[in-house]
C-alpha cells in the first residue's frame, strides 16, 4: 500500500530529518511511528499526502510514484488520505457539524448524503450532542476527537494521525485507540505516531521506532 | 462498451455538469453570505468602488449635458446674412420663405434696407447726411435662427449651405467664445479619460487589495481546505465571486451617488438655465447607463480579484 | 521620603518619557518595516489613496489654473471709451497720457473723429453721404486694454473709474461670454467640493479597511500580545502609525500623479494658449502644495486607522 | 497567593464547567490538575491571568480580588502571570528568538538587557542553537519548549502550564518537569494541569483532580 523507498528529507535549513528511509506498509496493516522529539515523524507522515516531499528516494502510494503525480492530482491524493493533526487544524470559526462535513463538501457528496455521514462520524467518536458547538467552546479531548471525525467521515483507504492522544487523558486514548483499531477492522491502513509507548505495547501492533530520522527499530506486534 | 452507451454517456456528464453547477452555485451563494455577515465593512469596500465609479461616470454624464447646453447655446447663435445690395423685395421674402422651410431653422427675420436706414438714421448721428441720400446705401439682412440642440458640425454645414445661396453677398456667424469653449471642452474630455483610467485602476487595486487581504485573514481555512483535498478551482471561486459581487454592489451605489449628486448641482444648473432663458434639465444615467455602470464595476471587480488570486492562492501551501 | 527628592523623580520622570518615547519609535519604526516588507500590496495600498487624494487637488489646480486663464482674457477685453462729442483734441490726448499711467492699464489707443471718419467712409458705403458733411458727426474714443492677469473685480473697478472720467459719454466692455463662463465656473467649483468630500471619505474607508483587514490577519499576534500582558495602546500604536504612512505614502504619490497630470494636460493646453495669443503655462502645486496634500493624507489616513483600531482591536480578546 | 472562593464557571452556552470551586495555593507551591477531558482543567487555568471570568465566586491572586480589577491594570496582572499553552500560541512569522523576547519587550525591558535575557531562557530549555529558526521549522516538542521558553523569560512569580507535555515523549517531558521544579525551588508558584498521571505520581507534588467541573480530590504530594 505504501513504500518508502531510500527517502531522505533535507529542509531548507540543511537539516537531515530523515535519512535513507525503507518502509513497506500493507495494505490493512496498522503501524505505529515512535521516536524522541525532532525524530522526524511528523516528517515521515507529511510525506504520504505530500505536504513535504523527500529530497531523494521515493514514496508510492498504491503503486503510484508521488513524484511523478501531476500537480492536479494531488488533491484526490489528499481525499484518499486521512489525516489527523496534532494541533487539530479545525477552523475555529465553523461549528462542529461544517468541520467535519468539509471533506464531503469539497469531494462533492450529495447534501441528503453529506448530513446522514457526519453525524455518522461524530456519533463514533461520541460529539453528536456537540454538533452545532464552535470548536472554540471545546476541551482540547473533544478538538482532538472533531478531528478525527472529520478525517473518517470520508472513509479513506488510509488513515494518518499525528499523537493523535497527546492531549486525552489515558480512558479516552484507550477509547480512540480502539476506535482505530475498528477502522482497521474495517480495512483501513492506519500509520499513527505516537509518544505514548504504555499504550503501544497494550496495543501490540507493528512499532516503527525513529531515532535522528533513522529506523532504528521495526517489530511486528505480539498480536498480528 | 459501457462508454460507448449514448445514454449511460449522456447521463454521466448530466451529473458532471449538474456537479459543476452546484459547485458554482454554493460559491455564489457562500461568497454572498460572508459579505453579508459582514455588512459593514463589505459596505465599505463597495462605497469606496462606488466612489471611484461615480466620478468618471459623473464627469461623462456632466460633460454630456454640457455638451446639449453648448449645443443649445450653438443653435441661438444668430447668423446675418447680407445680401447683394440692390436685391428687390420679392426676392429676398422669397428667399425668407424658402429658408424658413430648412429643418435646421428655426426662425428667419428679414430686414429691409428701408426698416435699416430708419435705425440707422435714428441711432448713428447722420441725420441730416442720410436725408440728403436719393438711393438706400444699404443691404437686406436676413437673420437666421438655427433651431437650438445643433452640433458644431451641424451648424457648420448650415453655414455651408447659406453661404451658396446665390444672393448671399456676406454672412456673419460671432462664435469665438463658443470656440473658445470648445477648446477647454475638449481639455476637460482628455482629463475625464486620464481620470477614467486613473479610477479604473484604483477600482482594481481596491478589489485586489480586499481580495488579498481577505484571502491571507482565511489562510487557514484555505490550508485546511488544501489538506483535505480541494482543487484549486474550489478555493479560488468563492473569491472570484467576491470580487463581482463588490464590484457589482459599487456600480449601483455608483448609480445612487450620481443621483443624488444629480440633485446637488440640479439646483445651480437650472438656476443659470432660467438666466439664459432655456428650459434645461440635467440629465440622468437612464437604465442603460446603470446598466453598463454595473457592468463595468463587476468587469473591474473580477479583474482585480482575479489578478489577487492569482498571486496570493499559490503562496498559501500546507505545511 | 524618596518621592520627595526632585532628583530622584526627575529622575524617574525622564526615565518614563524615554520609555514612552522609545516604545512610540519602535511602534513608529515596526509599522514601516511591516510595509517595507510587503511593498507591493502597500504600495497598491498607497496607489489608491494617491490616486483619491490627487482627482480632488488636481481638480483644484486645475481650477486655480482656468481662473487665471479667464482672468487674463478679462484682462484682454478691450474697453472702449465714448468721449463726448466735440472734445477737442487736447484734452482727450490728455486723458490717453493719463489713462496710460495707470497700473491696472496696459495700454491706451486713441481713434480721433478725423480717423473714425475716413475708417467709416471707406466700410460704410455711404461714401457720397460723408463728403456732404461739414461737421464730423464722430465722437473720438478711446480703446483701453487692462493689464493682462486682472481678476473679474478688478475690471469691474476699473470699469467704474473709467466711467466716472469726466469726458467719458459711453463706456462698453462686452464680456457677455464671460459671464457665462463665471457661472460655469461656479457649479464647477460646487462640484470639486462635492468630488473632494466624496474622495477624503473614500480615503478614510480605503485606510480603514486595509487596516482592519490587516488587525484581523494579525489577530494570532494581537492575542498572544495580549495573552503575555500588552496593554491596549502597546497593541494600537503600530497600527495608527500604519495609517499615518499610508496617508504620507499616498500624499507624495499624489503629488506625482498631478505633476504627470499636468504634463499630459500641459500641452493641448499650451496649443491652446498660444491660440489666443497668451503666454500661459499651467501651474503646478508648489513646495507648499505637496506639504498640504502630504498633510491632509496623514490626517486622513490616522483618522481611517483610529476609525478600523477602535472599532476591531476591542473585538479580540483571548480566550 | 492563589484562592478560588466558590467559584462556578458556566459558559455562555449553558454548560457548567466549573462548580462551586474552594482552593488555595500558596506561595512556591507546584500543584498538579489532573481529570478527565472536559473536566475543566483549562478552564480553571484560565481565570486566573483573566482569560475567563468565573460567572459566581471569587478568585484572589497575591490577595488582589480580581474581580475587583480595573481594565486598564489586566496587562500587568498577565505580566506576572507567565502562562504556558496547550497550542503553543506562537507567533509563526517571527523567529524565535523574537518570540521569546514579546514580554520583555512589552514590559519595556532595555534593549541590551533582553538579548542576556532571552538567551538565558532559550538555553535552559535547550534551544539556544535554534534562536534564529522559525517555530513552523521546528518539531511539535521543540515548539512547546519556545513556548516555555516564553512563559519564564521575564521571570513571573506565578506560571501555569497547560498540558506542557502533552507532545513531549517521556524523556523530554521528564526533563522539563525537572526544568519546573528547578523554577519551583527559587520561589516560582507552579500550577500545571497534565493527564501524564504516572509521571505525577513520580514527582510526588500535590495534586488536585476534577471530575465534572467538581473538585473530587486534593492531595498533598508525598515528598511535599
Ligand atoms: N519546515 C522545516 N524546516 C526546517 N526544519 C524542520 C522543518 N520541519 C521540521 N524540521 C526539523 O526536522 C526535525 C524533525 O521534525 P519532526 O517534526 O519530523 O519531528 P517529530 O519526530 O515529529 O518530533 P515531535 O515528537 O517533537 O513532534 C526537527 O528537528 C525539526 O527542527
Ligand atoms: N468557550 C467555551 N464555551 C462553551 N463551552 C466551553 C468553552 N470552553 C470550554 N467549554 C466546555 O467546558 C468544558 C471544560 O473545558 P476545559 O477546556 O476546561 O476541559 P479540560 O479539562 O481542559 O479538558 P482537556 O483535557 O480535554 O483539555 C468542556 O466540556 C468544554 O466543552
Ligand atoms: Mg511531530
Ligand atoms: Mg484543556
Amino acid at each position: 500500500m505504501i513504500r518508502f523507498v531510500g527517502v531522505s528529507k533535507r529542509y531548507p535549513g540543511g537539516f537531515e530529518a530523515l535519512r535513507h528511509i525503507n518502509l513497506e506498509i500493507e495494505q490493512g496493516e496498522m503501524v505505529f511511528i515512535t521516536g524522541h522529539s525532532g525524530a522526524g515523524k511528523s516528517t515521515l507522515l507529511k510525506l504520504i499526502p505530500l505536504l513535504e516531499r523527500p529530497s531523494r528516494g521515493q514514496v508510492l502510494v498504491n503503486g503510484v510514484n508521488l513524484a511523478r503525480l501531476r500537480k492536479g492530482r494531488i488533491p484526490h491524493l489528499r481525499r484518499r488520505v486521512g489525516v489527523i493533526f496534532q494541533d487539530h487544524q479545525l477552523l475555529y470559526d465553523r461549528p462542529v457539524y461544517d468541520n467535519v462535513a468539509l471533506p464531503l463538501v469539497i469531494a462533492g457528496v450529495p447534501h441528503r448524503e453529506v448530513g446522514r455521514r457526519v453525524r455518522a462520524a461524530l456519533d463514533k467518536v461520541g460529539l453528536l450532542n456537540k454538533e452545532r458547538s464552535y470548536p472554540i467552546t471545546l476541551s482540547g479531548g473533544e478538538q482532538q476527537r472533531v478531528g478525527i471525525a472529520r478525517a473518517v467521515v470520508s472513509r479513506p483507504p488510509i488513515l494518518i494521525a499525528d499523537e493523535p492522544t497527546g492531549n486525552l487523558d489515558p480512558a479516552l486514548s484507550a477509547e480512540i485507540m480502539g476506535l482505530f483499531q475498528e477502522f482497521n477492522r474495517v480495512g483501513v491502513t492506519l500509520l499513527i505516531a505516537s509518544h505514548d509507548l504504555e499504550l503501544i505495547r497494550r496495543l501490540g501492533q507493528r512499532v516503527v521506532c525513529l531515532e535522528h530520522g533513522e529506523v532504528i527499530d521495526d517489530w511486528a506486534g505480539v498480536a498480528a | 462498451m459501457a462508454a460507448g452507451n449514448p445514454r449511460a454517456r449522456s447521463n454521466r456528464l448530466r451529473q458532471s455538469v449538474d456537479a459543476w453547477g452546484s459547485a458554482h452555485l454554493r460559491a455564489l451563494f457562500a461568497s454572498l453570505g460572508r459579505l453579508y455577515r459582514a455588512p459593514l465593512p463589505s459596505l465599505m469596500t463597495a462605497a469606496v468602488i462606488a466612489i471611484a465609479l461615480a466620478l468618471p461616470a459623473g464627469f461623462l454624464l456632466m460633460l454630456a449635458n454640457a455638451e446639449r447646453v453648448v449645443g443649445s447655446w450653438e443653435g441661438n447663435a444668430q447668423i446675418s446674412l447680407f445680401l447683394e445690395l440692390g436685391t428687390d423685395a420679392e426676392h429676398y421674402r422669397a428667399l425668407a420663405r424658402e429658408l424658413r422651410g430648412h429643418t435646421q431653422i428655426d426662425s428667419v427675420d428679414v430686414i429691409t434696407p428701408e426698416a435699416a436706414l430708419e435705425e440707422f438714421r435714428r441711432l448713428s448721428g447722420f441725420q441730416e447726411a442720410m436725408d440728403l441720400l436719393d438711393d438706400n446705401p444699404l443691404p437686406p439682412v436676413l437673420v437666421v435662427r438655427p433651431v437650438s440642440g445643433l452640433t458644431p458640425a451641424e451648424v457648420d454645414e448650415l453655414v455651408g449651405d447659406l453661404q451658396t445661396q446665390s444672393a448671399v453677398e456676406q454672412l456673419r456667424l460671432d462664435q469665438e467664445w463658443l470656440q473658445r469653449l470648445h477648446g477647454i471642452m475638449q481639455l476637460i474630455q482628455r482629463g475625464i479619460w486620464v481620470i477614467a483610467v486613473l479610477l479604473a485602476v484604483a477600482v482594481i487595486l481596491v478589489v485586489g487589495n480586499t481580495i488579498r487581504l481577505d484571502i491571507q485573514n482565511r489562510r487557514d481555512e484555505i490550508v485546511v481546505a488544501k489538506l483535505i483535498g480541494a482543487t484549486d478551482a474550489f478555493i479560488r471561486r468563492p473569491f472570484l465571486y467576491e470580487g463581482i459581487w463588490y464590484g457589482i454592489a459599487g456600480g449601483l451605489l455608483a448609480a445612487l451617488l450620481i443621483e443624488v449628486g444629480r440633485l446637488l448641482l440640479g439646483g445651480p444648473a437650472r438656476e443659470l438655465a432660467v438666466l439664459y432663458g432655456s428650459s434645461f434639465s440635467l440629465q440622468g444615467l437612464g437604465f442603460v447607463g446603470i446598466l453598463r455602470l454595473t457592468l463595468a464595476g463587476s468587469l473591474l471587480g473580477l479583474l482585480g480579484s482575479w489578478t489577487a488570486v492569482g498571486r496570493h492562492l499559490a503562496a498559501i501551501e500546507p505545511r
